[in-house]
């Protein structure tokens, strides 16, 4: 029989803390009884006078600026008590994030009845567009209280970082941004906005200031710097070809623009792509949540990355989208692009996914396992994108289970980070291997990780189940309605799906259930602000899961109702789902087994600590290729005397090569260069000019004569 | 007296402050300097309200002694050069008031005055290379402009500035005489040196002199090329741009090879005009030129351990953008080039002050020393931080705004190969301009408890790096206002 | 350069030249010649002066300072000019308009305000000539 | 008939066979003193072929003599102009020599490829 040893309170704050957090829960309760319209709430508030004249008046517009500025106002504020009260300054953070969370909640009926909007003319020439609609509504609900609820987790557990005042300071710009870019009403805005987020969060990642967070942090900032370019890239091209960057229906233009068009949503998806963790691109995500303090790497992992997939639906349904009134119906010529581009966006999903899970039952840090499973998770969101494209008209399936997966993901991963954040705070250890019996020691944590755990299982009532098994429909749906080549995807989708339940099986016994001789005797068992923010979060999963059909009213219809999907396919198959049909519960049931199995295999031939070939890591891959063809052709030109030969190329082993990574390969490849011929070019300066000289007037003479 | 004197005086005010300050000597320094400013000021006032005047009342012309433009020399004030003089007497002041807070890193006390009577005889050379619509007259002031940049990079005193600004001499010499060269043989067909008047009859040059023509075209690309530091011919740059004094390395690299891209375009498009180019294929050579100086004006700027040098590359592969943007030969193509020219302007002005203040407190010029810069000299570092930024192409700054329109004109053109150029080359100038960043305000952290400790700067150098970060933004946030005057001056290229 | 012979033809020479240069300068716009051609002239023997001298004995003669005087006043003097032109004819150089006397065609007092103009030149070139020279013989400068 | 064109254009001819040589003379020579003759030499080429335009076979100095009428004047304006650019590189000319001077001074040595010598040996020990 367990005994709870007795509880003691570790920080003054927790009490004012414990309010705000039932608050919230207040907060929610009227957001459900809003939905719920129980007692007639609904009619009450809507029909009410005061209601009307808001939403006539054009203030209610400024909303969003208050919103945006509200984080912002708090981080100065934050600045400013810095240094005096560490209590002043975080319930400055604590209460501006609240105060946001109220707002937005309170905002839920006027979006439903009115799309927010505000236009700056004049700004970059283009001008920029603010806009809240119910896509952009349902993220940002989701964030303000993810975000809350990691504002008072970080309060305590920044209590053992260094240099908070600077952490808090970059949260509170980097939610404003986040914001920011969820309300944007056209691309060049939330470019903008993803750019500051990109500087901003890249603070937050490098925390630690020690040589591995540099060197993720420098991958961090590289990577999101290059999904700008990118992104900026196909700005232009659209700005170009369109002549206007706001989220509307564009595909009548792009249809004249052939090939290019899978050139600009190409640059989008791989812009987004990044910050999203998609495959290919994902390498900044494992090196990054590692190194962050745990707050940054929740909203990481629960936010922003959301960030990018949401910018890849936002995209996706708004210029290759068809408007609602212009199109005809399934077999419209106009849904061509987006069922062309829906094609690959699945099988980018369904590798990541894989992927994913793959490297992440190899890990024994937590966090990085974590990490991975947050890629093979966006890959499971960017199927749902894709299947929402390929399948067009009748594509509503495949959306919702990607919005419903970025909701659920954000909930269970960001806990899932505050629970190893916590099992880092008491135990300072993040490998699993190392670890052991936490179960005694924590047992509400143990609880809240089953809770987190199973949900990303996708067991029945929790939430991971009800979005797995729309995934899982579209996936179907893809299947029998366009092409047979997707039944691959779908078996890849359940044994991708089994390799999470093996691997939260597995962190489950190796952290908490395994007997060790480690017992961690001096660990003081307390309630506090940490233990408060990660209930509330498994509060929202349990409820979620209860009552799965509570979203999809409240958020994803009033969004398919706006998106220009079929209206009886949405009022049909969505609208009343079951989700716990016999046949999906079944199906469950197989894959709990098939993870069961695969955990038992792996501990028995120790298949957990596989590591992949050196050939397949993204610098082989990438860089040896340029390395050797440079080499060669330096050969071609000097022969024996090539100086890539002696010079520091030849000092780096090919282990290096693993180590330096591709930026710095770069610079080293560059220094070579520049020692090797700046001066030559410089001692040569007349015979340049005369030979361009010459070479010139030739040239010129013969296109002319 | 009427307006129309304007330009003549400005340039009058600039030549007899130069003069006035050996005369002075004996007098306290600040006497020179309060006077200085006070020109800069009048020629700043009077070049807005030329700016101002051209493109509400129409376009001044102004002849020499009231000989016809046929035998004399005539000025022209159109919205071209009344917006570039603007610019440069804009980015002059902000420069000079810096430079005032004796930052005038390496030079010896005695040379003062030599400075700023150089610093005076280059604006008046550059005022008149704008100003001026004759080709030989544009010869005179460059050599004018060449030989004072030259003296300027040398004024130091130092082994290594010799050598440079030796070969900034034997480069540019050549540059001039092809110039001259193609000078000559536009005069041999047409028999003016009158820009109006030779685009007049430059057609029928053309039909009945091709190889002039032609070989004419040829030499002055060349030789520009070689003063604007484009690719190939960058050779003297870096040495040059990094030998200088800070203030001096700003004005150089931010103004002056600005100035002989400028004469290039004045080339290209009043004396030649869009027909001849266009036959001639001339747009190619220009892309190809700077499509290579975009890239490979980053890749050395990578290599460099050296800050000024480092900033100097940089320059090398802006000029390409500049380049990239005249070489569309289109409205836009010149209107993004314009605007680059502007921001390139601040920004690089920005950079160079913000690294001279470094070196002259700190000496170094090392990037790898800047560890922790960010908190022993937070406004340097700021302003350094937003320039960076900004040549990166972050929006909010002018580099975006430069970007995007490069961008639109390289598509307009249908040559969408320099879109990933232009992409490629803001990919390298992260690589080196974000490690300094970093560098500086993440790293070495034992010099933040110094914070209260800062050696008091003068407020005359903090003031102008303020303005020009705030300059930076605000053309960023806002380049429509500046976008009129931009295409004024490109309409009274084209038309 | 300790000869006799030298000093002495250069005592006799250097008058002569001297006048000579400034007869070009002032018959400058009546027939080849001018500004730039005289004033090289006495700048040449200046230098020819300090060469065959020293450098001391050319210094007490022609300092360094009177020719940065010089160096200035010229220009100063041209722009002056330039300026009645302004003044009086609204253009910068305006000569016959402005109100110089054209005088007859052929004689020395003729040209209006060219012969003005060539003092100015002849006098900014000698000091230059001379300038420029101990530019590259003082090591300190 | 060849003969009487080149009789004809021997100006033009000669101007550009000055550019030539002074360019050759720069690519070739690391004397940093004959590089300064090679732009000379350069320089003079262009100012013949551009005093050249201006020649008239016959003409007299174009100043007005009122004993004589209809004169043939050669065209001033490009001896005007070219007067103004050989000062220019007259005085480019001094420059570059007291630069030279200064290199003397600084590395004991005018040749080119010495000096390169001598600086990237600097350079490596800093």
């Amino acid at each position: 029989m367990l005994k709870f040893p007795k509880m003691k309170i570790f920080d003054s704050m927790v009490k004012s803390n414990s309010y705000l957090v039932g608050l919230s829960m207040f907060l929610l309760l009227y957001f459900i009884a809003f939905v719920g319209n129980w007692f007639g709430i609904n009619q009450a508030i809507v029909e009410s006078s005061g209601f009307l004249n808001l939403l006539a008046s054009s203030w209610v517009d400024y909303l969003i600026v208050i919103i945006i500025l509200i984080p912002i106002v708090g981080a100065i504020i934050e600045l400013k008590y810095g240094e005096k009260s560490v209590k002043h300054r975080d319930k400055s953070v604590i209460y501006m994030g609240f105060l946001t969370l109220v707002i937005i909640v309170l905002m839920y009926p006027i979006i439903l009845n009115k799309t927010l909007s505000i236009e700056i003319p004049q700004v970059f020439s283009i001008g920029l567009t603010l806009r809240i609609d119910m896509l952009g509504y349902s993220v940002l609900l989701l964030s303000a209280f993810i975000w809350f609820f990691v504002m008072i987790y970080a309060h305590e557990y920044m209590t053992h970082e260094k240099k908070t005042t600077r952490f808090l300071f970059f949260l509170g710009l980097t939610y404003s941004s986040v914001i920011g870019a969820i309300c944007s009403g056209d691309l060049l805005m939330m470019f903008i906005f993803f750019e500051i987020m990109t500087i901003t969060s890249y603070m937050l990642v490098i925390h630690g200031q020690n040589e591995q967070s540099y060197k993720a942090g420098y991958n961090y900032i590289i990577m999101g710097l290059i999904g700008g370019f990118l992104i900026l890239t196909a700005i232009i091209l659209l700005y170009f070809n369109i002549g206007d960057l706001r989220f509307a229906s564009a595909i009548a233009k792009l249809n004249t623009l052939g090939n290019l068009k899978y050139w600009i949503m190409g640059l989008l998806v791989f812009g987004f792509g990044i910050k999203a963790g998609m495959a290919p691109v994902h390498v900044w995500l494992p090196r990054a949540h590692p190194v962050a303090p745990t707050p940054a790497s929740a909203l990481l992992s629960g936010v922003m990355i959301k960030i990018g997939a949401f910018g890849i639906i936002r995209v996706a349904t708004s210029y290759y989208f068809p408007s609602q009134d212009s199109v005809a119906g399934i077999n419209d010529p106009l849904w061509q692009a987006a069922t062309n581009i829906g094609a690959i966006i699945i099988w980018a999903g369904i590798i990541t996914m894989a992927l994913g899970v793959f490297l992440a039952l190899q890990q024994a840090n937590i966090k990085k396992m974590l990490a991975y499973h947050s890629i093979s998770q966006m890959g499971y969101i960017i199927t749902g994108v894709g299947v929402a494209l390929y399948l067009g008209y009748e594509g509503a399936m495949g959306f919702t289970g990607a919005m419903y997966h970025i909701i659920n993901h954000a909930l269970f991963k960001s806990l899932l980070f505050m629970i190893a954040g916590v099992i880092y705070y008491h135990t300072k250890e993040l490998d699993m291997y190392k670890l052991g019996g936490l179960w005694k020691k924590l047992p509400f944590t143990t609880i809240t990780f089953l809770i987190a755990a199973l949900g990303i299982s996708g067991i029945p009532l929790l939430n991971g189940y009800i979005s797995k098994t729309i995934l899982h429909h579209g996936i179907v749906e893809a299947t029998e309605l366009e092409h047979p080549i997707f039944f691959y995807a779908e078996i890849i989708f359940i044994v991708v799906s089994a390799g999470t339940v093996c691997s939260f099986i597995k962190m489950f016994y190796y952290v908490f259930l395994r007997k060790t001789d480690n017992e961690y005797k001096t660990m003081v068992f307390d309630y506090s602000s940490l233990d408060i923010a990660m209930w509330s979060m498994a509060i929202i999963i349990v409820l979620i899961g209860l009552s799965p059909n509570f979203i999809l009213k409240s958020l994803i219809l009033p969004i398919l109702n706006t998106t220009t999907y079929d209206p009886y396919f949405v009022e049909h198959h969505i609208a009343h789902m079951n989700v716990f049909a016999g046949k999906d519960l079944l199906m469950t049931l197989g894959i709990v087994g098939l993870g069961f199995v695969i955990f038992i295999l792996g501990k028995k031939f120790n298949l957990f600590h596989l590591h992949l070939p050196k050939w397949l890591s993204i610098e082989y891959l990438f860089f040896l290729p340029a390395y050797i063809i440079m080499r060669n052709i330096c050969r071609l030109m000097y022969g024996d005397r090539c100086p890539m030969d002696k010079d520091d190329f030849s000092k780096l082993t090919e282990k290096d090569v693993e180590k330096i990574g591709f930026i710095d390969r770069f610079i080293v490849t560059t220094n070579v260069f520049n020692r090797r011929y700046e001066q030559s070019i410089i001692r040569s300066d007349a015979i340049i000019y005369t030979s361009f000289l010459t070479f010139l007037i030739i040239l010129m003479l013969i296109t002319k004569l | 007296m009427n307006i129309e004197q304007l330009p003549i005086i400005n340039l009058l005010l600039f030549l007899l402050m130069a003069l006035v300050i050996p005369l002075l000597k004996r007098k306290p320094f600040k006497i020179t300097l309060i006077l200085g400013f006070i020109v800069l000021g009048l020629v700043l006032i009077s070049s807005s309200y030329l700016l101002w005047h051209v493109n509400n009342k129409g376009v001044i012309h102004y002849t020499f002694g009231g000989h016809e433009a046929r035998f004399g020399i005539e000025f022209i004030v159109d919205p071209f050069s009344a917006l570039f003089t603007t610019i440069i007497a804009g980015l002059a002041a902000i420069i000079y008031i810096y430079s005032s807070g004796d930052a005038t890193e390496g030079i010896e006390k005695t040379e003062y005055g030599r400075y700023y009577v150089l610093l005076f005889i280059l604006l008046m050379s550059m005022f008149g290379i704008l100003y001026t619509n004759d080709l030989f007259n544009t010869y005179v002031f460059i050599e004018i402009l060449s030989i004072t940049t030259c003296a300027i990079i040398s004024i130091k005193r130092k082994k290594d500035t010799y050598t440079s600004a030796f070969r900034y001499v034997m480069m540019n010499e050549l540059g001039s005489l092809s110039y001259l060269f193609g000078v000559a043989l536009i005069y041999m067909a047409t028999g003016f040196t009158n820009i109006t008047l030779i685009s007049e009859s430059i057609q029928n040059a053309f039909v009945s002199y091709p190889v002039n023509i032609v070989v004419a075209l040829g030499f002055m690309i060349i030789g520009l090329g070689i003063k604007a530091a484009i690719f190939p011919f960058h050779i003297w740059l870096p040495d040059a741009h990094s030998a200088a004094p800070s203030t001096s390395s700003a004005i150089l690299s931010a103004i002056v090879i600005k100035v002989y891209i400028l004469v290039l375009v004045k080339v290209l498009f009043r004396v030649f005009k869009l027909d001849i180019l266009n036959e001639m294929n001339i747009s190619t050579i220009l892309l190809v030129l700077a499509g290579v100086a975009m890239i490979m004006g980053s890749v050395f700027a990578i290599a460099q351990k050296d800050v000024k040098r480092m900033l100097g590359y940089s320059s090398v592969a802006q000029m390409g953008y500049i380049l990239l943007g005249i070489g569309l030969l289109s409205f836009e193509g010149l209107r993004a080039a314009f605007f680059h020219i502007l921001s390139h302007g601040l920004m690089k002005t920005a950079l160079f002050l913000s690294v001279g203040e470094i070196i002259f407190y700190k000496k170094t010029r090392k990037v790898n020393d800047f560890d922790g810069m960010g908190f022993i000299m937070p406004v340097a570092m700021g302003v350094f931080s937003i320039a960076a930024l900004g040549m990166i192409g972050i929006p909010l700054t002018s580099g975006f705004i430069s970007k995007l329109n490069l961008g639109v004109a390289v598509l307009d053109q249908n040559q969408i190969i320099f879109l990933v150029i232009l992409i490629l080359s803001s990919l390298l100038n992260v690589i080196y301009y974000l490690p300094i960043i970093i560098l500086a305000f993440l790293k070495n952290e034992k010099y933040r408890y110094r914070l209260k400790s800062i050696e008091p700067t003068p407020r005359t150098m903090i003031a102008p790096l303020v303005l020009l970060g705030v300059l930076i933004v605000v053309v960023g946030l806002f380049p429509n206002q500046i976008m009129v005057f931009i295409e004024a001056a490109v309409n009274s290229l084209l038309s | 350069m300790n000869d006799i012979i030298v000093k002495s033809i250069t005592r006799i020479i250097i008058p002569f030249a001297q006048v000579y240069g400034i007869f070009i300068i002032l018959n400058g716009h009546v027939s080849p010649g001018g500004g730039f051609a005289g004033g090289a002239i006495i700048g040449t023997t200046l230098i020819l002066y300090t060469l065959v001298f020293g450098r001391e004995k050319g210094k007490k003669k022609f300092s360094h300072k009177a020719s940065e005087i010089a160096e200035s006043g010229g220009i100063i003097w041209f722009v002056t000019i330039g300026l009645v032109g302004l003044v009086f004819a609204d253009r910068f150089l305006t000569n016959i308009d402005a109100g110089f006397p054209e005088g007859v065609v052929g004689s020395i007092l003729s040209g209006g305000m060219i012969p003005l103009l060539m003092i100015g030149i002849g006098i900014k070139v000698a000091s230059t000539m001379i300038s420029l020279f101990n530019l590259l013989i003082d090591e300190g400068v | 008939m060849w003969l009487d064109k080149i009789v004809e254009n021997i100006n033009y001819i000669g101007a550009i066979a000055l550019f030539v040589i002074g360019l050759r003379i720069v690519v070739t020579h690391s004397n940093l003193i004959k590089r300064i003759m090679g732009i000379n030499i350069m320089g003079t080429g262009v100012f013949l072929f551009f005093v050249a335009i201006g020649n008239v076979t016959g003409g007299v100095p174009p100043i007005i003599n009122p004993n004589v009428d209809d004169q043939l004047f050669i065209n001033p304006i490009p001896s005007v102009l070219i007067l103004t650019g050989i000062v220019v590189v007259v005085s480019i000319t001094v420059y570059s020599l007291s630069l030279v001077v200064r290199i003397y001074e600084n590395y004991k040595t005018i040749d080119q490829k010495e000096l390169s010598r001598l600086i990237s040996e600097e350079n490596d020990e800093h």
